[in-house]
Parts: structure tokens; C-alpha cells; sequence
């Protein structure tokens, strides 16, 4: 059995992911935020049994849905909700925004808003752990539209061929913006794929943390030992549309029903890992409500510190471009 | 508007040429809006929803512009890195490499999204980096009626064309003439052609894309203290209609070029050397580039806006070049 | 079985190539023609066998290994030569050179020098067929090293996809340059990667021009019928090094070794159609001395042409560029 | 020899730091010269042959980068389009965006091969287009001395760099100091810092890369004609020292800028900006710019050589500012 401290970190973490894209809902809806915001609400058993599975000195690298990743890795959340805020005390200074939150100092590659573009960074990563001879791993998310890229075919190509300590992991959430992607891949999985390249591909349920959980350790158990990548495509979910500010397409397009999206609510991540939880005795509704009522209010200081922190000022803008300042004309 | 000026130029141009297609992501449910009724009329066959894999489709639509089609690509000018072989590999060098013997009419609708926090990955301008790439035509609109026109114009045209459409345009007004009162019939925009959006006499602004929206309140700015600008829009930077510059900095002696791009290796930087190197007797100061910053787009509100050229930076270097 | 008139257009072609490619190894020592030169030599039943295959209107575009795929395609070896020469008479009036042949009247798309680049575009002219409802096939070839590229995963997507009437030619000749396809390839064969697509994937005897031909055939019947593409893998071996200049690496490096070259050449395309031929009483050896000759007799002509055709004259230039000129500073 | 030197140099910096490492198509073999003996001396560990993936190798080059490797990755500037996703949006773009948390010490050797019949695939020339992106640092060495100090800098340093390596120049001779003969043991060039490469009164003669073979055999030719060309050589163009350039200027008042890559948006019009700009009146007379000509790189002997520059164009340039 999956330790229980574990477990409860799981959704734990889980949990502040749902809380902080909610806070982020209306924070974006208010105006108090600007620019695009692609939510994880639905897909945090991913991220999270995914992350869970790994040490903190082993790296990851995301995508443009990109909150649910460093949450669940363990990142700050002040820090995270900062920079989404564009404040000098978020992650990146307030230079990155929702789409490029990183934390070197725990492994967190950073999110990258060019989809499949972290793809080959993360085989980067993993390609250093082997020439330092060193035993760290590294594992990248990208979504079911992403794996449609060259990028993903390259990567994994080499990864196989140097057998590199990498974890692919495919939220397959069903949707590029509004393209099934029954209408973008060509096999039935994306884990199918795996065969392509010699590694091993693992269909997971996306919703159950537990199963992401156990496959991402397996992966990490072949990874370390020198046995190379491997493919896990996690079937999820979101349940807001592709991006905040894009509420429309779901009305204008048909691209799916309010039915399905009800389905899959029925199989919410925290709902699955909670009750089952509960079922084995490991903590009981008041222990969870307890721990969401924790994460309630975590994501509320981050909201105000969030709020406090002052805006980048004019002198920061050339900064870390380079090492050392270059001046332009 | 801007981006229903673009749509009807995308119809017309549909419905009059049976081989022109329309491709790219979620083109269907059309999120922006130019492709917008586009796939209700024409159906699968003729408005595609791609897989992201721009450097796969848009070298599709090149490939199908080889054997008589007419693709229309839509995508973010950020995500044409991933693309950039098939645009300068093959697109861009096709037709020469072969002798001749490629006719290459592929158009890409190229959306530059910056200024609104859309932070590094998002924000690109590129098109100084595809004007130093033989074999590419660069459209650069800034109104309702050059975008439908120059939009119609690459169509037809047997080159391979992007169109670098400025976001913080997409939403303006302006006049688009109606088709019936225009005596073809349809507008139809030559490439190479430069326009004077505002005639004065001191000091020549020359504006690409979006910067002219900036230059004209500039422009309303100064002509309040007495010193009068001439604005000229290329409207197309390949091929780059010189005469226009080079004439107006005849009549003003003064030159400011105003571009949203990158400033270093900018088209700004080839119009300024371009006029120095042939209008240089004309100049009666040096020439200014009021461009964005050396730096990438930050996503904080509080230092995007420090980078792009606006009004007051404009009015400040019309004042430079005068005194 | 193939009827024989194909059987001796295979052979006339191969014999073709062959000689054609041998006379450039002579004018390229002499110092007559510059710039690479990447021969065909040993893989001459591939793109044979492929392209007797097809119709006149159907498309083919090709690498950097370039001379082979549009002579088997019936291109004119005048031009070829005249273009490889820098001539104005050549098929790109000298503006291609060796890498660029192309001729568009009868469905040649050119030759390409950035690996895997014409992938896409192959992919494309299929794509122009289904759009147009015409029943035109388009067929790529490409090599070992090249199907590690990302061109290739996002085009064999969309073709599957889309069922598009294009045929994928992976010429494995085993290397690319000195890189053997065992350490870039992560699977056994390059055609196995066809079930991640979700098309059928062959592996051929690439030195036997019937195999070839047969499995084209196959190919183009489910291309035309509308059911897609297809994966072949030519199983190869050139015989010279990658390309002429670069004699030296076999030298330096032991990428590869004598003994193997050896073996496969016994097992020599050309000897391998004809000796088949003889022993089913289609030719005599004597018909075959006859089409050698004759073969070797269009190629001494077509040096001649290519000596005799004139350089282009320097306003020439620019032509070319775009449809109409377009004059810069 | 250019690419000698620049084997000295590789070989130093992975003898001095073991988190430095080799990587490209067929270095193991060494086809160029300038990984000669690599492989045998650092193993398959610390040279890697790759599989002809550039945006995957170049990516993943980038990422053992920010986490402690210093990859030296081998490639053609041709080959770099399809690799352009890693190199814009991951190495470029990567430190800011992360708010200065990346570190980025990847070299990549981008070998121009322009010049010797290798068409429109192989001939690229692309810095220009680079220059134009921020967070890149480029580099041109154009002697032997230049390649081995800048290389041996461009390792150490923790941004990504870009050395333009051009192949015209793999043969030239040149005196590259030895290490004993060095107060600090060992050749470190500094970005940013130009060279005058001949002194000179009468014109400024700036050659980027192999421009400068024939800047120098122009100015041999003039000095017969009591013509005194002052040569100099940026050896990096971004950083790019713009001082003394400007300097120059200020002496010559006349200035002829050379480069090898197209001439739209160059790098030369940059520096034609950069000094009209800010040394405009210095100038006594137009600057000139010696650039390819805006058309891909024909095959054919015949037209190639039209193409570039040379010293015959670059004295009539140098006349033409004189008259
Ligand atoms: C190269 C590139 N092309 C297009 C986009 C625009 N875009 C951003 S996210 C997205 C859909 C991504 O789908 P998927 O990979 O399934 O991830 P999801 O959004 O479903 O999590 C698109 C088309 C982009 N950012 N980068
Ligand atoms: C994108 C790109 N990378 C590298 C090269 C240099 N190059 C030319 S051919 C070649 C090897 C190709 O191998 P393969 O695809 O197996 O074809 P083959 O030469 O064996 O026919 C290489 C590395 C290139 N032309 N394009
Ligand atoms: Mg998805
Ligand atoms: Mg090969």
C-alpha cells in the first residue's frame, strides 16, 4: 500500500492546486489579473500522484496549464501566486506570469508556454543526470495535443537511444483548445506510442492519484536504475474551458457537451482519492475538511501577499536577460 | 473593424477561387474571429482544424501550393519557430532553387499578441527576421482596409506571403470602402505601395503595424505646439516601397522610424540605413528609431509597457530631430 | 507476376542511375563539376522499383541523395547533368545544383538538401489530392537518419489522420553520413514505427527492385482507393561514402568496414533484377550488354550537353526570386 | 589554422572542466576537423554522435545546461531552422522569463558554408536574424587568435552563445599566441570588444567574418591609390562595440560597413543605424553598405561569386565615400 503520509500529501497538494485556480477564477474575473490563465481544475491527480512519486532533487519541467505542476511538486504558493499577480516577489520577479512559474531550487524546470517546447529540456535534464553519473531523474508534462509535435518524436527517439533517466507524462485531457483529440492523433493512445521508440507506454486512469502514483514510481525505479524513459499517458479531464478569457468557445463551438463534462465531474480526482481514503480508514470527512480548510486559507495569504508585494520597478527591466547587462543602443 | 475587415477579405476570396483553403488550430470554432462562419459555409473540405504541429501543416499547405492549391495558414507569429523550416527551407527558397519552376501561392496569417501580458513566449514580432530572408513577402497592415485589400492581394499572389497582423489592432475602426463603390468591383491593395496616413512637413514618421496608432496621437500632439509630421505607413516591408520615405525626408529633412519590433537588426534599422545611405544629403539631423526594447516581453504589467514605442517616446524624438 | 516491360524499365532506369552516378564520380575527380555530390549507387532498386510504380502524374519528392529518385521517376538526364554542371540549360538553370533536381511536368517536387524537409511537403501535395478529389498519389523518399526528424512524426500523423494518399519511403541504407541507424533509430526497424500512426508499415528487401515495386503497388492501390498512407522501409547500402569529398572518413573513422561493404555488394541491385530476368528467360545477358551500352551511351551524351550548355550570364541572378522581381536597396 | 585553433581551444576547456561536453552529427568522426581527436582522447561519455534531431539535441544541450553541463553543440547554421523552437523560445528566452533563475552556458558552433557551391540549403548566414532576438550572445571570429580566445569565452560564459563560424575561414593562417607567452596562461577573448584590424585615416572600413579577408585586400589595393582604410572587425555582434566604431568614424568620417549575410535588416544596416544614429555628424558622406545581395545562394559557379562581397566592391564602396 502507498504510505499514508503520502496519501495525505497527495491531497493535500491536490487540494491547494483546486483552491488556487478557483482563488484565480475570481481573481481573474474581478480584473485584479491580467493576461491568459489555463486552469488544471479536473486534472490534479496528474500532477500530483505524478510529482509525488519523485525526490526533491529530481527535476520537472510543464506546459502553458501550468500552476498545477509546481503545486504539486511543492512549490510556494506566495511566490506562485505573485507572479501571476506580475509582482517583484513572485517566482520570476513578476517577468514570467501564469505561464512560466519556475523554482530551480526544487527542481522546477519551469513552465513553458510553446507547447512541447519543455520537452526536449526535460531529456536535457535527464541527459546530465547520466553524464554526471549522477542519480536524479527527470520528467516532463505535455498534453494530448503536444505529443503531436516533432519536438515529442525527437525527445523520445533519444531518450530511448541513450536511455535517459525521463518520464514522459502525457495529461491527456481529451481537448487541444477545442480539438478532440480523437481528431488530432492518429493511434487510439498517445501511450501506443511508446512501442515507436522501444520504451515502455502505461495508459493510466488520470483521475485516480493513486494509479498515477504507482506507475510514475515504477517509472522512476526503471529510470534510475539505468533502464531508460518511459511513456505514462494519464486520461484526464479539465473542466473549464481551454483558457480563462475563453469562456465563449465552449456557447459558440460545440466542441463538447455540457453532458460529458458532467460525467467526468462525477469522477473528480480529490472526490476519488478522498473517498477512498476514507474507505480504508486512513482519515475520516473531518480530517479532509480540516485540510481543506487549510488549503482555504493558505491560498488566501497568498492572495494577499500576492497583493502586497509592489509591481517590478522601471530599473528591473533589463535585468536577467544576460549574466552581466548588455547595453543596446 | 480590423479583424471583420480580414474575415471578409478570407470570404471573398473563398468564394471566388475554388482552390483557396483555410488551415490551422481550432480554425473552426474560431476563436479570434477571423475565421469566423468560415467553416458553417465551406465545411471540412475547405476549412481544416490541424493537430499542433505547425512545422507539419504549414509545409503541407507549401506542398499543396506546389500543385494548385491556395492555402490560407492561421497561426501566432510566436509559434512559427517550431515551423521555421518548412517557411524558410522550403517556402522561402523553393521557388528560386528550382529555377523557377515553383509556384508558391501560400499565405500566412501571422497574429503578433503583444502588449497585453501575454509575457515572453507569446509576444513575438519577427518579421525584421523574415525581411532578411529572400523570397518572402511581408505585409505588415495597420487599418480595417489595408488588411482586407493586402489580405486579398496575397491570395492571388504565386508568392509565399505573411501577413504580420498586430493584435492591438484587431478591434479598430475604419473605413473599409464598399466593393459596389469601387470600380473593380473589390479591393485589391498592390504590394510596395507605402501610404501617407497624415501629410505634414517637419519631420517624416515613418510607422509600422500597430506603432501607427501611436504615431497619429503623436502626430495630434505636436501639431498642437506648431511642429507638423508627415506619417507614412509601407503597409508591406518586402517588397518596401523606398520612393515614399525618400521623397517625404526630401520635403521634411527629418526622419523617425517607429517599429514594435525588436530595435536591433529592425526594419527600422534597414529604413534608417537605407535613407542614409540614399537620402543622406536630404537629412538635416539624425535620424531616430523609437523601437522596443532590447529585452523580451516581460508579463507584468508594469514593465510591458516601458518597452514598446508609444506617443511621448515619439514626440520626444520628432522634438531631437528638430532642434 | 510484374509484366516484363516494367521489369525492363526498372532495369533500363537502374543501369541509368548507376552509370549516371559513375560518370559524376570521374567528372567530380577531374575537377569539372564542385560542390557535393551524394551518389546513389547500391540503392538504385529502391527508388526504382518505387517509382515504376507510380503513374506520370503522380508526385514524388526526394533528400539530399538526390540523382537516383528522378531518373527513376523517367526525369531527363540532360537536364539532370546540365544542373549538376551549373549549367543554364539544367533543370533549375544551375540555380539548384546537385541537391535541388526538380522537374515539375512530370510530378518531380524536388530534391532537398535539409533532411526530412521534404517530408511535409510531400505530405502536402497528397493533401492537395484529397482536396481536389483527384486521384493523385504523392511518395517521399527519405532516409534512416532523417525519419529520427520531427517532420517526419508530425506528417505521418496528419497523413494517417487525414488518410491522405502519401507514401513514406524510408531508404535505410544504414548510415547517415557515419552514424549507423542502430545507434539512431531507437527501434529495430524504422517501418515498426508505423503502428504508432496507425498505418501499415513495410519492411522490403531494398536491393531487390520487385520487392520495391510490389510493395509501392500495394501502397498506391490503398492511396488511391482513399485509404491512406503507407510506411515502406527500403532496406539498403550505398556503396560509396556519404557524399564524394568526404572519401577520408571510411579512412579515419571504422564506421564501417570493408568486409561488410563486400557482402553487400553481392548482393548488388542491378545483378539481382538482371540475374532474375535471365533466369525467368525475359532477357538474355546479351540484352542486357545492349541496354548497359546503350545506357551508357545517353549518359556520355548528356556530358556533353551539360559541357555544352553555357553558364548562366549574371542578370539571370535575380530572376527567379518571386514571380514578378522585386528590386532592393 | 582557424579550425586548429579552435580544436586547441575545445580541447582546453574540456581538459579544464569536466561538466564540458561535445555533441553534434558525426563528431565522433570528426568529418570538419574541429572535434578532431575528441573522441578518442574524452570518450563516449563527453562526445556524443546524435541522431539528426537538431531541435531535440539543441533542446536537450539547453537543458543539461540549466542544470549544470556546458554543452558545446556542433552544427550548420542551415541546419538551425529546424532547431529554432529550443534556440528562441528555451535558450534565449529562458533566464528572463524565470527572472534571472536559469543559466545557460551553451555554446553552439553554427558553421556558415557559404560560397563553395552548396546552394540555397547549405548557405545560410543567419546572425543577423539572431541579433534581432534578444538573449542571445553572437559571436564572428574571423582569425585563428579570434576563434580560440572566444570559444575558450563563450564556454565559460553562463549565457547561451551563437559563434558564426565562417567556413571560408577554416583554412586561413594566423598567429594564435601560446599559452606560456600569456600572463594569465591562456587565451580569453572579451566580448564586446572590437579589434582595428589595419589603421587608417581616410575611411572606416567595418568587415564582419570573412568579410574581412577582402576588406583587407581592399585596403592593400587603395593604399597603392594613397587610399587609408582603417579595418575594423566587431568580432562579436551582440554584444557589439559600438565604440569604436564610432570612434573610428569620428577619425575617418566616412564609413563602409561588409557583411556576408543578406542585406535586408543585416547586421550592416544595423551599424549604418547605430552611427547615424549617434555619430551622424561625423559623417561626411553617406555610409555604404557591402552586403549579399537579397537572393538565395545559386549553386552555380557562375552566379555565386556575384553574390557576396569582395574587394573590388569594397573599393568602389570606399571611393564612392571618398568622392
Ligand atoms: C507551438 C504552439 N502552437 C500553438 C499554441 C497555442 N496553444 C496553446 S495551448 C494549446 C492547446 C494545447 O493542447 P494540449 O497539449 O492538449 O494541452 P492542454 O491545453 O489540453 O492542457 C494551443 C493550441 C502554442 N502555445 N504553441
Ligand atoms: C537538418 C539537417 N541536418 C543535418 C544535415 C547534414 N546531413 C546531410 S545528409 C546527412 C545524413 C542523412 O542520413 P540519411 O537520412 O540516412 O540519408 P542518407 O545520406 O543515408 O541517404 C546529414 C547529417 C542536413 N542536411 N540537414
Ligand atoms: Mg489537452
Ligand atoms: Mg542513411
Amino acid at each position: 500500500m502507498i504510505p499514508k503520509e503520502k496519501q495525505v500529501l497527495m491531497l493535500e497538494r491536490m487540494t491547494r492546486i483546486r483552491q488556487f485556480e478557483k482563488a484565480l477564477i475570481e481573481s481573474q474575473k474581478s480584473g485584479e489579473i491580467v493576461g491568459s490563465l489555463h486552469t488544471y481544475i479536473g486534472q490534479e491527480a496528474v500532477a500530483t500522484g505524478a510529482c509525488v512519486a519523485l525526490n526533491d532533487d529530481d527535476y520537472i519541467a510543464g506546459n502553458h496549464r501550468s500552476h498545477g505542476h509546481p503545486i504539486a511538486k511543492g512549490g510556494d504558493i506566495n511566490k506562485a501566486m505573485a507572479e501571476i499577480f506580475g509582482r517583484k516577489d513572485g517566482y520570476c520577479k513578476g517577468k514570467g506570469g501564469s505561464m512560466h512559474l519556475a523554482d530551480f531550487s526544487i527542481g522546477i524546470l519551469g513552465e513553458s508556454g510553446i507547447v512541447a517546447s519543455s520537452v526536449p529540456v526535460a531529456t536535457g535534464a535527464a541527459l546530465a543526470s547520466k553524464l554526471k553519473g549522477k542519480n536524479f531523474v527527470s520528467l516532463v508534462f505535455f498534453g494530448d495535443g503536444a505529443s503531436n509535435q516533432g519536438a515529442c518524436h525527437e525527445s523520445m527517439n533519444l531518450a530511448a537511444l541513450w536511455n535517459l533517466p525521463v518520464i514522459f507524462v502525457c495529461e491527456n485531457n481529451q481537448f487541444a483548445v477545442t480539438t478532440s483529440y480523437r481528431d488530432s492523433v492518429s493511434v487510439d493512445h498517445i501511450s501506443d506510442r511508446a512501442s515507436a521508440y522501444g520504451m515502455p507506454g502505461v495508459l493510466v486512469d488520470g483521475q485516480d492519484a493513486l494509479a498515477m502514483y504507482e506507475a510514475t514510481s515504477e517509472a522512476v525505479k526503471r529510470a534510475r536504475k539505468g533502464e531508460g524513459p518511459t511513456l505514462i499517458e494519464g486520461l484526464t479531464y479539465r473542466y473549464e474551458d481551454h483558457s480563462l478569457g475563453l469562456a465563449s468557445v465552449r456557447r459558440d463551438s460545440s466542441y463538447r457537451t455540457d453532458e460529458e463534462i458532467e460525467e467526468w465531474i462525477k469522477r473528480d480526482p480529490i472526490e476519488i482519492l478522498k473517498d477512498n481514503m476514507i474507505s480504508q480508514k486512513l482519515i475520516t470527512q473531518k480530517d479532509f475538511d480540516d485540510l481543506e480548510k487549510k488549503e482555504i486559507i493558505s491560498v488566501e495569504k497568498a492572495l494577499n501577499f500576492a497583493r502586497n508585494s509592489p509591481f517590478p520597478e522601471p530599473e528591473d527591466l533589463f535585468d536577467d536577460l544576460f549574466t552581466d547587462p548588455i547595453k543596446f543602443a | 473593424m480590423y479583424v471583420e475587415a480580414l474575415n471578409e477579405a478570407i470570404f471573398e476570396e473563398m468564394d471566388r477561387d475554388e482552390s483557396v483553403y483555410y488551415m490551422g488550430e481550432d480554425v473552426r470554432a474560431s476563436i479570434y474571429g477571423a475565421s469566423r462562419g468560415l467553416f458553417e459555409k465551406y465545411g471540412e473540405k475547405r476549412v481544416l482544424d490541424t493537430p499542433l504541429s505547425e512545422n507539419g501543416f504549414i509545409g503541407a499547405a507549401v506542398g499543396s501550393s506546389l500543385v494548385g492549391m491556395r492555402p490560407i495558414v492561421e497561426t501566432l507569429t510566436s509559434f512559427m519557430w517550431v515551423a521555421m523550416d518548412q517557411i524558410i527551407s522550403q517556402a522561402a527558397k523553393m521557388k528560386y532553387m528550382f529555377g523557377g519552376q515553383a509556384s508558391l501561392p501560400v499565405t500566412i496569417r501571422a497574429v503578433m499578441s503583444y502588449g497585453g501580458s501575454s509575457a515572453a513566449h507569446h509576444s513575438d514580432r519577427s518579421y525584421p527576421m523574415f525581411m532578411n530572408m529572400p523570397g518572402l513577402k511581408i505585409i505588415a497592415p495597420a487599418s480595417p482596409e489595408d488588411v482586407k485589400g493586402l489580405m486579398k492581394t496575397s491570395v492571388r499572389d504565386n508568392d509565399p506571403c505573411i501577413i504580420f497582423e498586430d493584435s492591438n489592432l484587431a478591434g479598430i475602426k475604419g473605413d473599409v470602402p464598399e466593393n459596389n463603390d469601387l470600380n473593380e468591383g473589390e479591393l485589391l491593395i498592390p504590394f510596395g505601395k507605402g501610404k501617407i496616413i497624415r501629410e505634414g512637413s517637419d519631420c517624416t514618421v515613418v510607422g509600422i503595424a500597430g506603432a501607427n496608432t501611436h504615431a497619429l496621437n503623436a502626430a495630434t500632439e505636436l501639431e498642437k505646439e506648431g511642429i507638423s509630421v508627415e506619417i507614412i505607413d509601407p503597409r508591406t516591408l518586402v517588397p518596401l516601397d523606398k520612393e515614399i520615405i525618400l521623397n517625404s525626408v526630401e520635403k521634411t529633412g527629418r526622419l523617425v522610424v517607429v517599429d514594435p519590433a525588436h530595435k536591433v537588426c529592425s526594419a527600422a534599422s534597414e529604413i534608417i540605413s537605407v535613407v542614409t545611405e540614399e537620402g543622406f544629403w536630404n537629412l538635416q539631423a539624425p535620424p531616430v528609431k523609437i523601437a522596443a526594447e532590447q529585452v523580451h516581453i516581460p508579463f507584468t504589467p508594469a514593465l510591458e509597457p516601458l518597452i514598446f514605442p508609444d506617443a511621448e517616446k515619439i514626440i520626444n524624438a520628432v522634438k531631437q530631430t528638430i532642434e
